[in-house]
């Protein structure tokens, strides 16, 4: 419903001297759902607070449509929220609950009861006006805290972790059923997660957040594959680095030579990066295999886990099923194909926004 | 579902409240009852209705009863933003902010009393109830306090939180979100403000300087007179009141302690 | 790192603690010292020695000791089972329970007084020390069990599980850990227990017949003997020891509270 | 160090209808490590309750060694635990904390301080004898457990969920520490947890407990590829399921023939089952193949993951990438290789233990 830009957010809590944000910046556009991914203490939540407006940022602004909000009572933003937990007042019903947005705008109750049942339908949960929040199953209650946030026509939706304490299959059921619903009715989201699936399977941006910054924003196909810098990269599970210098399309480095798409101009000195299912573990040498040895093994349903050290290196390599285990002490070797490895930045980007 | 250990609760509790009815009510209601006779001989109602109808009995139970809720409703105005800051804020010193918030609960209230006594009078406020409503606080804002930080320390922000979201105003979030998920928590630390507020004597004493008589004072100076029929008139009418309040509030915390708790 | 509540605690906590020395300290060591002085004109000791040095003064001050002690290390010892029982067992009627435990806190102590006094004078330990320490657990005890429960409500079983299948005996279980990770708890029940019963009037009136002269019996027929001197000493002496067990505990807590709290 | 054999545990407790456990079976050869599954409330921590002897069950048996152990009390049997929480003692130091069995058992403070040293040194923490457990990190602390649990030469290790609280990485390192740890000391261990590809990675055989009855135990390949039945089919990740009648190595359904393997006699009526990443998604019919509509599709990084809806089934197929993205309400065809496909039973086997 409209567009979100976030510029350069600092905030630092009081007798604390690490700043939790730290010149943040990500311009949403209207209608994109923008996930949110880092690891716990990275600043997600807090963000969050201060798009509400529940705290206010030290420096930086928060544009809603291209004017700061900053001067904007919480409940005048129009930017709602859903927690992990449901956080349905346990004394009202349903029905009551869905409308308190609009109850408290002093909306009719025969409006209100409308749009409670427009919106039950939405969620596909129809005629359950009358019952209490305790009588529902958390999936229903995170269903009914999506249309309570919903009534109010939004001008941005932001999750917190809003599936986390779900099971499985009605998590996926609940990601595909918000992430309709976010279609359908065009609303800007944030997504805060740390779960990387869900964040991929939803998000059409991923923006990765590391020590209060940006470290990386893309499209969640490209984050993963292709990712920019190191921090980025090991977000996205991927452990294998090889440092070396490059020449002519080759990289050098201490283990051996590699062949390697350079992808026009590159420094003297390179560091290059390769997802664990894209390497291979073959028992004879070959191109772009560097010798080593099995120190871990480990059987994991789809794929089998390799650890294998070589020469210094650790390497983490995901062979799919079917595969053979490899005995530990095994001499092998590690194939790195050309066309997987990719060249990543040491140092994370510091405001790498897209405007 | 019911287990033993309820059913045990609710027998004991009906009995430790109806206990002192029965006592007192045995002795109020009879003639002459002494050691080692099982029931008393006489039963009349004579001397009961006599000391109830009596105009500084009226009097008294008014005062207390008008006491006893002007202290629980000050402490509760006190202790809210206190246990609200107590219970939900992670400050260092919290600590050492119970044990000051616990010392008036644990120190002498002989000593307390002098105290007030020598401050209220050059305050022109001893002998005045108004005087008396505040040195109760002394004793009962500790325990709302304590009873409400416990609340307080399982309660979630983030209710008030999506309601602002939502639209609501600061006043209304605290009038239609906070006030009623901590309700439960309200009617349990009113309740004993006013039971301590009721049950206290040498406060009152003090400060009142015999210009504002409540039940105790009187129920003390009968125990003085030694006549064990108006001593226990006084005292059945001194406890009746507790015995409904605690009641009274079992059934609603029985009944609503539930449904908000769940959320937690 | 200190934060400025943390200051403004410690301050207001030696404040609070102080006060009392200060001000019956400024009346015991003077002679005349009336309003509108600031400070009193006479200063001596005299008085102050007359009074601790009496026969009389110290054998109330142990009998207070005394009583005290024991009725902190007997409220400790019903308290625990109570405490351990209704802070990890859910059980349905635990409200019921809770409400019960807090009953003595709120009944009307002259009730109780009267209720235990009957009771006493038939078991024949009225008039005696063990019956005035048995008549103070009816307010100690609620106290204990309310603190460890809080205690016991944060505790977790599974410590004990790991030391009992490490292969230690329930003894030692229950000696070197169980009493090892609660003690910072047990430290505030028993000092709220001592300092409740260390300021009980009431009661020991009542039970002990005038045959247990503990210091506040002391102090209160000083006040209406009317000596400020005589009695600004009394209330120093009955004021100090609290204040010494207070700051003794609040720094045992400060030191090993912390490390405890930690694994939580 | 032993074999363990439980024997129709039934637990009920009091004011509860329902048993937590109700008959359950298992026997675990000395030196081996099961893992056990399930949903929360299973009975999974009940179940170690019971082993430890904190609590007693109702009927059955225990058996360590052939002998029975529910005379003996828990410091006696030699059954330790391991938990989510490392449960230090907070008061003692680190070297305190791993020779406290040592020093219950009354041995020399220079037996227990040599002991404490070599466990130090399997766990890999060596040196850190003097620290208090607060100053240690989380992963620390589980190895400090670990090592607290090893000290006493237990008979039997129950590990209860004792990495769920670490971050992804120190979980998998220590999956790899525990599992070489309990080999190379051959420990017979169960390991309890709700955590699929944890119990793959390190178990010798897994066991499935739901509604207090093994519902399946098998090797975690095999369970993981063709689980028994239906419950031990969802549980790992299986949601398509065939029914139809059985003639000649056709199965006959609603929505089609299929060609199966019959692997000898089966009943008339039978169900078959796939898992989602043997499914396969294409716009051309072919064998095998029925057709269906896109309702789902979800980028999840290294797969992508269909939902579709084939006239009542709810097929969710998981395609490994590189794989293109299909617009919802697309029509496909749904492959199920004839190969993958295998026969389960509709009920879950009572007391499918292996003797």
């Amino acid at each position: 419903m409209a567009h979100i830009d976030l510029i350069s957010l600092t905030k630092t809590y009081p007798g604390r001297i690490r700043p939790v944000l730290d010149g943040f910046s990500l311009n949403i556009a209207s209608g994109e759902l923008v996930a949110l991914l880092g690891p716990s203490g990275s600043g997600k939540s807090t963000l969050l607070k201060l798009i509400t407006g529940i705290e206010r940022p030290d420096t930086g602004d928060i544009h809603f449509d291209g004017k700061s909000v900053l001067p904007v009572a919480p409940n005048k933003r129009g930017a709602v929220l859903m927690f992990q937990k449901a956080y349905l007042f346990p004394f009202l019903s349903v029905a009551e609950n869905i409308g308190f947005g609009l109850k408290v705008q002093g909306e009719s109750p025969k409006t209100i009861q409308k749009e409670v049942a427009r919106l039950l339908d939405i969620i596909g949960l129809p005629g359950v006006e009358k019952r209490k929040p305790s009588q529902l199953s958390g999936g229903e209650q995170q269903r009914i805290a999506l249309a309570r946030a919903l009534i109010v026509q939004p001008h941005l939706l932001l999750l917190d972790e809003p599936l986390n304490s779900l099971d499985p299959a009605v998590r996926m059921n609940l990601q595909e059923t918000i992430r309709r619903i976010q279609r359908e009715l065009k609303i800007t989201t944030i997504l805060v997660t740390h779960d990387l699936s869900e964040a991929m399977a939803m998000a059409d941006r991923m923006a990765l957040l590391i020590n209060g910054q940006v470290a990386a924003v893309d499209q969640p196909m490209r984050l993963f594959q292709q990712p920019p810098n190191e921090a980025a990269a090991r977000f996205v599970g991927i452990t294998t680095f090889l440092k070396g210098s490059l020449a002519h399309g080759t990289l050098r480095t201490d283990y051996g030579n590699l062949m390697v798409n350079t992808n026009g101009h590159m420094a003297n000195s390179a560091l290059f990066a390769i997802r664990p299912e894209h390497i291979q573990v073959q028992q004879h040498p070959g191109q772009n295999a560097i010798p080593g040895k099995v120190v871990g093994c480990m059987y994991r349903g789809e794929h089998i886990e390799y650890q294998i050290a070589a020469s210094g290196l650790a390497i983490r390599a995901r062979v799919p099923m079917p595969a053979a285990m490899v005995p530990h002490g095994e001499n092998v070797f590690v194939v790195f194909p050309q066309e997987y490895l990719f060249a990543i930045n040491e140092q994370s980007v510091r405001h790498s926004s897209t405007t | 579902m019911k287990t033993l250990p309820a059913y045990t609760m609710r027998f004991l509790l009906y009995g430790v409240l109806a206990a002192p009815l029965l006592l007192f009510g045995l002795y109020a209601f009879s003639e002459h009852w002494f050691f080692p006779a099982f029931l008393p001989k006489d039963w009349t109602t004579a001397p009961f209705i006599r000391i109830v109808a009596d105009a500084q009995t009226g009097k008294s139970l008014a005062t207390s009863l008008g006491v006893a809720f002007l202290s629980s409703l000050l402490s509760l105005l006190v202790a809210f933003p206190a246990a609200r800051t107590l219970g939900l804020q992670k400050f260092r010193g919290r600590q050492l902010a119970w044990l000051i918030f616990f010392l008036p609960m644990v120190v002498p209230p002989l000593a307390v009393g002098m105290g007030l006594n020598i401050l209220f009078m050059r305050l022109g406020l001893a002998g005045s109830l108004f005087g008396v409503v505040l040195s109760h606080l002394v004793p009962t804002i500790p325990y709302t306090i304590f009873t409400l930080a416990g609340v307080f320390a399982g309660y979630d922000k983030n209710f008030e939180h999506q309601a602002r979201v939502l639209g609501a105003t600061q006043l209304r979030v605290f009038f239609n979100i906070t006030l009623r998920l901590i309700l439960p928590g309200l009617v349990v630390a009113g309740l004993f403000a006013f039971l301590i507020s009721w049950s206290q004597y040498l406060l009152t004493l003090l400060i009142g300087s015999g210009q504002v008589l409540t039940l105790p004072l009187l129920l003390f100076s009968a125990i003085s007179g030694g006549n064990p029929t108006s001593i226990a008139a006084l005292a059945l009418l001194f406890v009746l009141p507790p015995v409904l309040v605690i009641a009274a509030s079992a059934r609603y915390l029985n009944q609503h302690g539930n449904t908000v708790r769940e959320q937690y």
